[in-house]
């Protein structure tokens, strides 16, 4: 590597499952070579994080963080915050940061909802019980505090200011290694690009024979048995890779399951989920107008599914129900 | 004082603006809310334009389209009879009012037609009160 | 995007416009708006001095962008692009805000709100015109060579039109003869010449002429590209073996498929099929062309009755007049009497329409050769039975004859029944095959009725004779001339033009997902195997823009309508 | 005197695995508390969805251990369709299962439990980490550790699509089988596992029982706790990692009770604090009786020392004979010493390893019938699998149109919340004594003890295995007293 001073590095999570940190070491031996690169300053999972010293940091000392998870508390947007102000570049890497992810799913639902389903109206919970976690609790002349659980979750984006966005539900580590690559090498494309993720959509790296669509049936992934080489919408499977950026692998396809969209809307999508719906009732092989509804009503929680991975990045973002 | 819906209404150009003009040129009156976009076809009306005009502030909105088999381009308001039930799902998981979004046919020489569709909407729409979108996707921001 | 300079114009439209949107406010208000070089409101801007003061703006302001507001672009968006043509600036870097149909005239109880809402279209406008681009049209070769499907008079009289000219022709027919249903005619009303001669002239003259190929026991099987290049399939067969496929390489096509008779035997009650000397037209011109009017019998008829609109102006059948069967009656009624000068002849008929050139005149004639003209009602119809062993006749018509009131019973030894035309069985499959569209009846569609009746939806398709609506030979031969003349027209330009606006696809982002192949009302997208992106034709592309909603990728772009200019109009409105 | 506790904002910034101590005028504990401080609502918003899709949206509850919910969310999922699923499907998932514990189990011991023991709990924590090990252990070890770890995520690569966040199991199956070519390709990468779970033992034997202190910190440091066990156990009583019943002895080997996934809600409860997001499961039958130690104790703890301690035997040979030598070794079965959660991991694997030799033996495991279609909609299941950090239920219910109607999840590391408060609380009191200064040493022992369960807080929280970021603050006097941080 070069002589100039090491690159100063540091990982985080907000609402996250761990999944991202997971594929950074999935890079396996590169991972050698990034310490080699870089200082990695904070990095909870593999090597010793200290808070204070991110604290002491001067303004703009970290060359990177990487943040992945969602911000579904006060907690997870302190950090973002935090680290926004200590590093050059920000990356939001991964579905949730970019998108706001799985735990976005959220949105459709509200806190009082969430609360009582964990707390107080479910199968195993303590007979009796009334108590929810609050942000401030006194016991016994103690006061003990948690972070505040928001009305719902946000991408980073929507917190703090971005630079770079790595998509994926994880990023798959080939393309993990290529940006960590850029990044080493100072090879990063304009601010606020997508990085390690095709210009195209997941149909152009897709295996499977496509044809001209008409759909005259819908079918739900256990209703047929997958026939691995035709198009899955051909099938009447439900199937985002046309609206979706490529750069996976087309590992959900490959394993005969439709794309859920993680690597998000391709360049010029705005909306993933409508654009999809557009797209999809389209080729819808009727003029009936019951016998397309007759069709539609086959494909159940159409949302949930176009925004599986970003309905906090929606247009609507969340449920507006009064 | 009191709310005045704002809609949007997507017309396509060979039947319903048509219809719209022929309104004007017959003087029929209908209530100012509406404000027209014209497309040279419903098949033109990408579903993200609805839910980016009720993010911008829109309190409902109007699709209006060629009857079907009259369709300018043979089957192009087919393509928006497809898509309209679907987002009509899709806002209702959001939590959208039904009434909100609405899919009409008006040819060409049905101006009295569209100055009763016009009508009839904004009066639903005022009735529902100012659309939630909007205002919550800013108070969100103040959340934190 | 260059940095923009837009000129706005508040048209007064005299009053209509500014007694009740106030455009001076609407001005004012738009006139502080970023890029807004200039804002004007005038009297008429459709006027000359109207367009003189952009033209004058864009050359001295250095504007690029126009925005007018006014009436309906529908009614001057023409106008007001050929303005920024002469100012020097591509003509779609205009908009228009429709603030007078769709404002002023259905806001009148209103001011303050009809002056928002203007205020509001012209914020749009203003918005839009930012992201305009210049299109230019784009031209394509147009080859000489016509398709001309149908071997009767009309396809017959456009070949020869074409190929006269100097142009080359495939003349395509089903069967294995030209001639169409005309052959099959002996003479022709009201004039009484010979269909025949009629015939052969155009045979003879179109063997001679070197550029016309005829192809006979031939069909279309596909037809793809555009107007100037088409690539017609006709498949050719010949006895048993297999067809042979032929690909044919033709700049445009004249659809002449012709009708096809009503067939008589759907209509139980007259013993067609069942009383020997119950006949149809057509059987009854063979007997005419053969020279001999006789009965199954042999001898010739006493009595002979023509009943007319056979399957024509029926609930049951086809509601549809079929404009030649009168004037064809009236020829019989004549051709009888001069063959068998001892005949009756009763004519039963619903009205008489003898409205072509001649046609009254012929009308007064056979009356005059002692026809017995018998009036029945839209609704009924004439019974008729065997007659009695006492009868001098074979049959016997019962009628409720209309001028007389009464019911009447005519003696017939013969009756010709005058059926009328209908759409050919195979008509559907012809109008998928060249992409234009068929009514209810069957009958092909035109772009116009009035004012465009040759032509057809699909550039490049031409539709002439009876194939579009029942007609006699004059007007069938007008149309195949207008047909041919249209063509003629454009092959003397060289070259086609294609209007700039047209969806595109962008090969960088299409990702080969084909949802959008089977959109296009006009095939207009292809889908290249090799390179596995599709493509837009823009010569066959109508702009519709169901394909640039549909692209999944974002990767169709809908030129003149991208989603930026509509995105940029929605926040205008709402602003 | 009352004591007010000035929270200090910055504590903000920390929080997974905030401890907080009070002290006591004299300077010894009067509590402590261990919060999570985070809640993603899983329950609660994948209602609504399709009930097929819930094993790809539970995975990513836990990114470290999706296949453990991947699983657990299959099985419930069948349970909702009438449990009709192909019979070489469930070998497939168990086969995908296994190779997932390995990878795990791998990074768990190298990356988090061998700096420990290999450098040392006193080593400076800047090389208490892998990268220690490595040089502790040669790079050519450090190269291999990493290597077997990779191939752990390829063959799972290869049976299920994807190594994280499977998305294979449909009701009534999987979405894909194996060929004979990949089988191929799987046999040696198993080979070579085989050899480095042996390998793994071994080193343990070495660097571990060949040092007396280690020895001795095991057995008879502050980490034992007398509370009860659970793990999932096949009909001979032995650990079944993806099938079978669940199992609760107390710390003295008598079994409380042994229960059908459908019947957990007999068993189980969870009690809630206000002060942390996160629940307390304890044995319902029992009642909650608050953070307790003692032989009639509510409080059970999980992961591979519970799931060894209900075991009667280990379900493969060389398993067993590693299972034996432990528990000899170790004095007593069931072993409350938390330290020997490590060792009961390198016997696992071994396990893990035998069962994946088996299934590449297995004819049957290349053939095409790895799905049937579910006939029927029967609306509730139960899916209960072991997760490498403790038993892991999901029950779902569904309407006809197979619909998620409700979700409830105990998730492994949830079960031993309560257990991880109080050997916090117990370490606290043994360290910090009236006239004993806490000092920065704590964390580290703090730490070992968590170490040992090796929590996941991705599971319902979200941070990563060991080597949790820490805060220590131990108030005084209603101010902020010391504070100790990582």
């Amino acid at each position: 590597m070069t002589e100039k001073k090491k690159l100063q590095i540091a990982l985080y999570w907000g609402a996250a499952c761990g999944g991202c940190d997971v594929a950074v070491l999935d890079t396996n031996e590169f991972i050698l070579d990034v310490a080699a690169a870089a200082d990695i300053r904070f990095w909870p999972i593999a090597v010793d994080g200290k808070y204070k010293d991110v604290e002491a940091m001067a303004d703009e000392e970290l060359d990177l963080a990487i943040f992945n998870g969602a911000v579904r508390n006060s907690e997870n947007e302190h950090v973002a915050k935090l680290l926004r102000r200590k590093s050059k570049i920000l990356v939001a890497f991964g579905s949730c940061a970019h998108m706001g992810g799985i735990p976005g799913l959220a949105n459709l639902t509200t806190r009082d909802e969430i609360f009582t389903a964990a707390y107080l109206n479910n199968p195993s919970i303590e007979p009796g019980n009334r108590t929810v976690p609050y942000h401030e609790t006194l016991v016994d002349g103690m006061k003990l505090d948690i972070p505040v659980f928001y009305k719902r979750v946000y991408k980073l984006a929507s917190v703090v200011d971005v630079d770079y966005f790595v998509p994926g539900c994880p990023p798959d580590p080939a393309q993990v290694k290529n940006v960590l690559l850029a990044v080493v090498k100072g090879e990063l494309p304009p601010k606020k690009s997508v990085v390690g993720a095709s210009d195209r959509t997941v149909c152009d790296d897709c295996r499977r024979q496509k044809k001209e669509k008409k759909v005259k049936r819908f079918n739900r992934p256990f209703e047929i048995i997958q026939d691995p080489d035709v198009c899955l919408m051909e099938q009447g499977i439900l199937c985002m890779g046309s609206v979706t950026r490529s750069g996976c692998g087309v590992r959900c396809p490959n394993s005969n399951q439709g794309c859920r969209g993680c690597y998000g809307p391709a360049p010029s999508v705005k909306d993933q989920g409508t654009k999809f719906l557009s797209a999809l009732a389209s080729i819808i092989d009727s003029k009936d107008p019951s016998e397309i509804e007759e069709i539609l009503s086959r494909l159940p929680d159409f949302a949930g599914y176009a925004y599986r991975f970003g309905m906090p990045t929606s247009t609507l973002q969340r449920s507006h129900r009064s | 004082m009191s709310y005045e819906p704002k809609i949007v209404g997507f017309l396509c150009n060979w039947c319903s603006y048509t219809g719209a003009d022929l309104a004007g040129t017959s003087r029929i009156q209908y209530p100012p809310n509406i404000r027209v976009i014209r497309v040279m076809c419903t098949a033109r009306i990408d579903p993200t334009f609805v839910v980016d005009a009720l993010a911008k502030g829109a309190d409902g909105v109007l699709i209006c389209g060629c009857h079907p088999g009259d369709c300018h381009y043979s089957e192009g308001n087919y393509k928006a009879m497809r898509r309209f039930p679907l987002l009509k799902r899709l806002l209702k998981s959001y939590g959208i009012e039904d009434e909100r979004v609405r899919l009409e046919w008006v040819s060409a020489s049905e101006g009295q037609r569209f100055a009763d569709v016009v009508t009839d909407m904004t009066e639903r729409v005022r009735g529902l009160g100012p659309s939630r979108v909007h205002a919550t996707l800013l108070t969100d921001q103040r959340e934190r | 995007m260059q940095n923009c300079r837009i000129g706005v114009y508040v048209c007064n439209c005299g009053t209509n416009i500014a007694h009740i949107v106030d455009a001076e406010a609407v001005k004012e208000a738009v006139s502080k708006l970023p890029d807004v070089t200039i804002a004007r409101s005038y009297r008429y801007m459709c006027s000359n001095p109207g367009q003189e003061m952009i033209v004058k703006d864009i050359q001295e302001l250095g504007l690029n962008r126009v925005v007018v507001a006014a009436c309906s672009p529908r009614m001057h968006e023409r106008t007001f692009r050929n303005a920024c043509k002469t100012g020097g600036i591509n003509p779609y870097l205009c908009e228009m805000a429709n603030i007078r149909e769709q404002c002023s005239w259905v806001h009148v109880a209103d001011k303050l709100a009809a002056t928002e809402k203007a205020l509001a279209l012209t914020n749009a406008a203003i918005n839009r015109v930012r992201y305009h681009e210049p299109l230019d049209p784009l031209t394509a070769e147009m080859c000489p060579t016509t398709l001309v499907l149908g071997g009767g008079i009309a396809g017959l009289t456009a070949a020869l039109e074409l190929a006269m000219a100097g142009h080359p022709v495939y003349l395509v027919e089903k069967s294995d003869h030209l001639g169409g249903n005309l052959a099959r005619v002996d003479l022709t009303a009201p004039y009484l010449d010979s269909a025949r001669d009629l015939l052969t002239e155009r045979l003879v003259r179109l063997r001679q002429n070197p550029n016309i190929s005829v192809m006979l026991n031939s069909q279309l099987k596909d037809l793809t590209g555009f107007v100037g290049n088409y690539s017609a399939t006709v498949a050719t067969h010949n006895g048993h073996e297999l067809p042979q496929e032929k690909t044919l390489h033709v700049g445009n096509v004249i659809v002449a498929t012709g009708y096809k008779e009503f067939d008589a035997s759907r209509i139980t009650h007259y013993g067609y099929g069942k009383l020997p000397d119950v006949i149809t037209s057509f059987e009854f011109e063979e007997m005419l062309r053969a020279g001999r009017i006789q009965l199954k019998s042999g001898r010739p008829p006493q009595y002979v009755a023509i009943i007319h609109c056979v399957g024509s102006r029926s609930k049951e059948f086809h509601a549809y007049c079929s404009r030649v069967c009168c004037m064809t009656a009236l020829k019989y009624a004549h051709e009888i009497k001069s063959a068998l000068p001892d005949c009756y002849v009763s004519d039963v008929y619903i009205d008489m329409h003898a409205f072509g050139k001649g046609h009254e005149d012929f009308y007064k004639k056979s009356s005059e050769v002692k026809t017995l003209f018998l009036m029945y009602g839209k609704n009924e119809r004439p019974v008729i039975r065997k007659a009695g062993p006492g009868d001098d006749c074979q049959m016997l018509i019962e009628v409720d004859e209309k001028l007389s009131g009464e019911r009447i019973e005519i003696p017939a030894d013969m009756v010709i029944l005058m059926v009328g035309m209908e759409a050919r069985p195979d008509a559907g499959e012809v109008a998928r095959l060249v992409n234009i569209s068929a009514d209810k009846d069957g009958w092909f569609i035109e772009s116009h009725p009035k004012l465009d009746p040759v032509a057809t939806t699909t550039d490049g398709i031409y539709i002439a004779g009876t194939c579009v609506a029942p007609k006699d030979i004059p007007d069938t031969v007008a149309q195949a001339r207008a047909a041919a003349g249209r063509i003629l027209a454009k092959i003397a330009k060289g070259k086609i033009e294609i209007e700039g606006v047209f969806a595109e696809v962008n090969e960088d982002l299409c990702s080969g997902c084909r949802m959008c192949n089977e959109l296009c009302p006009y095939s207009a997208i292809v889908f290249d195997e090799v390179k596995k992106r599709s493509h837009v034709i823009p010569a066959a592309c109508k702009a519709c823009g169901a394909c640039v909603a549909a692209c999944p990728s974002g990767a169709i772009k809908g030129r003149h309508f991208t989603d930026q200019q509509i995105y940029a109009q929605i926040e205008g409105v709402l602003a | 005197m009352t004591r007010t506790i000035k929270i200090d904002p910055i504590t903000r910034l920390e929080g997974h695995g905030k401890v907080e101590i009070f002290l006591e005028d004299d300077g010894s504990v009067k509590d402590c508390f261990f919060q999570i401080p985070e809640l993603r609502g899983f329950e609660r918003f994948v209602v609504g969805r399709p009930i097929e899709e819930l094993p790809r949206i539970t995975t990513r509850i836990c990114g470290v251990c999706p296949a453990n919910h991947h699983m657990a969310s299959a099985k419930a999922v069948d349970g909702c369709f009438g449990n009709e699923v192909a019979p070489l499907a469930h070998k497939l998932r168990d086969m995908y299962h296994h190779a997932h514990y390995l990878h795990s189990h791998i990074a768990h011991f190298y990356a988090l439990a061998a700096p420990d023991f290999v450098c040392g709990p006193d080593a400076d924590p800047a090389v208490r980490n892998i990268l220690g090990v490595v040089a502790k252990v040669g790079l050519e070890i450090g190269g291999q550790v990493i290597r077997a770890r990779a191939l752990a995520q390829d063959i799972q690569r290869i049976v299920g699509g994807r190594a994280t966040h499977p998305v294979f199991c449909l009701p009534g199956g999987v979405s894909k089988g194996i060929t004979k070519a990949e089988l191929e390709e799987i046999r040696p990468m198993v080979k070579e596992l085989s050899g480095f779970a042996d390998f793994s033992l071994k080193l343990f034997r070495d660097v571990v029982l060949g040092n007396k202190a280690y020895v001795d910190l095991i057995l008879h440091g502050p980490y034992t706790l007398d509370v009860q066990y659970m793990g999932l156990v096949d009909e001979n009583n032995a650990p079944n990692f993806y099938d079978g019943q669940v199992r609760v002895v107390d710390f003295q080997g008598k079994e409380i009770c042994k229960y059908k996934p459908d019947e957990y809600f007999e068993y189980v409860a969870e009690h809630v604090e206000p002060w942390s997001y996160l629940k307390f499961p304890y044995l319902k039958k029992r009642g909650w009786k608050g953070f307790r130690e003692g032989i009639d104790s509510s409080i059970y703890c999980a992961a591979p020392l519970a799931r060894l301690n209900v075991a009667d035997r280990m379900a493969t040979p060389r398993a067993q004979e590693a299972f034996e030598e432990m528990f000899t070794t170790l004095g007593a079965h069931p072993c409350k010493a938390l330290l020997a959660h490590h060792w009961a991991r390198l016997v696992e694997m071994v396990q893990n390893a035998e069962m994946l030799e088996r299934y590449c033996a297995d004819p049957e495991i290349t053939s095409d019938k790895y799905r049937v279609v579910p006939k029927q909609i029967t609306g509730t299941g139960v899916g209960i699998v072991e997760a490498m950090r403790g038993t892991l239920t999901h029950h779902y219910t569904c309407d006809k149109n197979a619909i998620c109607t409700s979700a409830n999840l105990i998730v492994g590391t949830t079960n031993n919340n309560a257990p991880i408060q109080m050997v916090t609380k117990k370490v606290a009191k043994e360290f910090i004594k009236p006239g004993k200064e806490p000092d920065q040493g704590i964390l580290n022992m703090i730490e070992m003890a968590f170490r040992a369960f090796d929590p996941c807080y991705s599971c319902a929280t979200h941070s990563l295995p060991g080597q949790m970021p820490l805060d220590v603050c131990i108030y005084k006097g209603g101010d902020l007293y010391r504070r100790f941080r990582r």
